[in-house]
């Protein structure tokens, strides 16, 4: 069975969020959020286990009723699992930008601002990055404003950070005792050349960077047969495009 | 019988002062657009936006008519429908000074003035270059502590005023405000507080106990204006939802000066562009 | 189909170790008197009260139990009815510690917790002998002030575990708490959360704004157990008032060690009382 | 026309409260409630203004939505004028006691607690406190527990404190700079002398301690004909007691 590169990535985060109790996604993340809601699907098919998923975007499945604090308090009580970061830029620290590029506060080009990032970066134990533009413009050497800094000196508290970068070209985890990204695996049609050439920042190998595993067809089948029609909801735009449903 | 201040919308927007602190809820809160609507109308100037934590449309607009000097936010977005254009042109041109926080953050200022302490901690934000442009943010070793354990104490923040959206309001002066809980935060935290509504409603907002749990009682509120479709073109939960369209031609029209000026005489506000 | 750890109140009352931190809710915000119950037929001991802010007949009835070692409230009260006779008597005796506190004290320590910070400042309190017999609290200068300006921190409490009753919760597990907010500071501030309800409905709490605004999320709670009338014989809002009869009959039984056990017999809980 | 003692006590409190916003009652107060009411209506009919009253043990009058906390915040933020609080004791520094008799912690007699007079004596403008037994039992040299202050050293954070001290034998004001309390009236049947003989503490005296007012034919209508059926519904017994009317 084929499938879309959007398929991919949704099939690739949603085995970063086997295990979890509580995974939530942000504002503007129809790909987090489908695959939370698939991950949150194959737990009860697999063991009747219930995954809590909390996507903002969402009037179904936001859960929270003591308004846009509670998520971040949330977070603070160590209740949410995984979270989804993205980032103007992303550098090869781990440090993320959302607020622009150039010197700030002189941008040349301003981009809306830092969310909840420099808290969640450190208040949820899994942060997965994802940024589906991979180009020496999006993971740069440095990036122009920390946003949120991917990894801090051992007296400052942090319950966790970045594990993963995924993007349209590869995988990354990342190490931040080292705070290096280190590629685990290529898409289809990739190599670690080509994803070398596209990256603004040194990475290391896995020992074997194999290719990125497909979606399984029962996967899929589950992805649009049960899930699709969830995510076009509440990302009618995203859902129409991917599978050509309607809300 | 009305037991509250009634007042028009334009009275709300002549009741905020130029320069004033204000506080501006985020779009999935209750956007007072017809209030800022006024705002523009009266030419309103200096005004300092404090958003709880993000703004879309609402502070844009404010920013392209010349209404404000400098805003707090966690983000400042059209959403779906891209970058606010008049918020990063003013931005990149220094007209407007954009004071970086985070959502806990801008959360938290407000909370502190809400429990009436004059700081609050925050976990987290150490190292970031928002932490580093902030001089008004202090880093303490935590008194609590037994190894070195530096943490975030932000100040408590006092809005001048707030004026926000809400579905109704009934004839005792309570809101509505269902789940939107961060409006009370932006109340309890304001000198002044305002609210446009859809309607006014006989049966009380404290009558049951469910309604009640999403109500803000009467004392906090300084004036009561009704608006029908007062966050349009922003949304209003579970009462209208945003009108896209509208949302995606103000995008559209945004990106440049002459288009936001077209898009404002458009809505019977051409006077209201920068001075 | 139930979508949520359904429980006994047996079971809750099991999973509730002894030497808890345990959550108790004011008699204003479902007291859940069916666990207490199981609590004291189980022979819970040394249980540590943690109240927000003050308890009833539950903290009364677990004192002359003997299920507890320390409790820390604002107040301890049959109110109408009278002082609570076991707390009283205990507390003369020496045999139950009392961490004397002050409501919003006991708030802001569980809000610490529900914010993930160490430590929340509190105005006033400084020079009363609630802070001078409490060296878990510190006085520091405020990092923000320009001339001497002491302020109180508080750190934050973790409990072990609450529990409390509600008037129902949905088959997907949230609970309908309605005005109760404090429910929701103690639920975000434990480790273990479980809850007794009237009933079992099939609307969704989250459904409607209305509902929702009175709803807790089911992500935190850990169990549910359905208890008829779990609250008797305090109230619960909206859904039945207290017996004060019951309430003036356990005041006068429990002025005495005997008449207390006499009563907790009248109640089947006759091999509960202090070992 | 005659009043009860308690009439007297209700007239006593509403005159304090005249001009303000915003009146809170706490639990167990129903002379303090009723008083609260009665201004609020005889500043409707003077004047057509609206004074908000939030009695706590009321479901009708009770505002808050946000839980407990709430009523603490807005004492915080300085939107209550004028609350109430009592003592097991109460010294001639304004100290008050709500916590027990003997030596703390090894008390000879053990009273509830001090709920949140530790805040609200410092936060709200204006704090009556209000004790009907008037006996060197209640009124003492120094108080076995401070619960709260009755004052605090210039450094410290204060917005507020005691403003007077009403009884059931008289009514005082307070010096917070002397921390003294001063005797401004007597009830009908007390003078100075039977006061003093019955308060364990000095005092200073008005120029002139006249009687305490009693309320006015139009007064006492208005508490029996509107208040009282209010009162009546959150606190029956006084009520019956009171004006022999059921809820």
């Amino acid at each position: 069975m084929t499938h879309s590169p959007e398929e991919l990535l949704i099939s690739t985060l949603a085995d970063m969020l086997a295990g979890d109790r509580h995974v939530a996604v942000g504002a503007a993340s129809p790909i987090p959020g489908a695959a939370a809601l698939l991950a949150q699907a194959e737990a009860r098919i697999a063991s009747g286990r219930r995954m809590h998923v909390s996507i903002l975007h969402s009037r179904r499945h936001n859960p929270f009723t003591e308004g846009a604090r509670e998520l971040f308090d949330a977070a603070g009580q160590g209740r949410i699992d995984t979270f989804f970061l993205g980032g103007v830029q992303i550098d090869g620290q781990a440090n993320i930008n959302l607020v622009g590029i150039g010197d700030y506060p002189h941008l040349k080009k301003r981009f809306p601002g830092s969310f909840g990032s420099a808290l969640m970066y450190f208040a949820v134990p899994r942060v997965i990055l994802f940024r589906e533009e991979h180009s020496p413009r999006t993971l740069v050497g440095k990036v122009d404003f920390v946003s949120a800094p991917g990894t801090s000196p051992p007296e400052v508290w942090r319950r966790g950070g970045p594990k993963a970068l995924v993007t349209n070209r590869g995988v990354f985890s990342f190490d931040p005792a080292a705070a290096r990204f280190r590629l685990e695996s290529v898409h289809n049609g990739e190599t670690p050349a080509t994803v070398a050439a596209a990256t603004g920042f040194d990475f290391d190998l896995a020992p074997r960077v194999g290719e990125t595993p497909a979606p399984s067809p029962r996967r899929l089948a589950l992805l649009r047969g049960e899930i699709a029609p969830k995510v076009a909801q509440f990302y009618p735009q995203f859902a129409a495009r991917v599978w050509a449903i309607a809300a | 019988m009305d037991d509250f201040n009634r007042m028009t919308v334009d009275e709300i927007a002549a009741a905020i002062p130029d320069g004033a602190l204000l506080g501006v809820p985020a779009d999935y809160s209750g956007v007072p657009m017809a209030a800022t609507r006024a705002l523009i109308a009266r030419k309103a100037r200096g005004l300092r936006l404090y958003c709880l934590p993000l703004t879309t449309i609402q502070g844009d607009m404010l920013i392209g008519a010349g209404c404000v000097d400098s805003i707090e936010a966690a983000a400042v977005t059209l959403g779906e429908h891209g970058l606010a254009p008049r918020f990063s042109a003013a931005v990149e041109a220094g007209s407007v000074t954009m004071r970086d926080s985070t959502c806990p953050a801008l959360h938290s200022q407000l909370q502190a003035t809400e429990k009436g302490v004059p700081f609050m901690p925050l976990r987290g934000i150490i190292g970031s270059d928002i932490a580093a442009h902030r001089p008004d943010w202090r880093v303490i070793e935590n008194p609590f502590g037994n190894a070195l354990d530096p943490i975030l104490l932000l100040p408590a923040v006092k809005l001048d005023a707030v004026v926000f959206h809400a579905p109704h309001a009934d004839r005792n002066g309570n809101i509505f405000i269902g789940r939107r809980r961060e409006l009370a935060t932006l109340v309890h935290a304001a000198e002044k507080v305002y609210v446009t509504v859809e309607k006014i409603v006989d049966e009380d907002v404290h009558a049951s106990e469910a309604s009640a749990a999403g109500g803000l009682p009467a004392f906090y509120v300084d004036g009561i204006a009704v608006a029908e479709n007062g966050a349009w073109p922003c949304g209003l939960t579970d009462v209208y939802p945003p009108d896209d369209t509208a949302l995606a031609a103000y995008a559209a029209a945004a990106r440049t000066e002459a288009g936001f000026a077209r898009w404002l005489a458009d809505q019977g506000l051409g006077a209201g562009n920068a001075a």
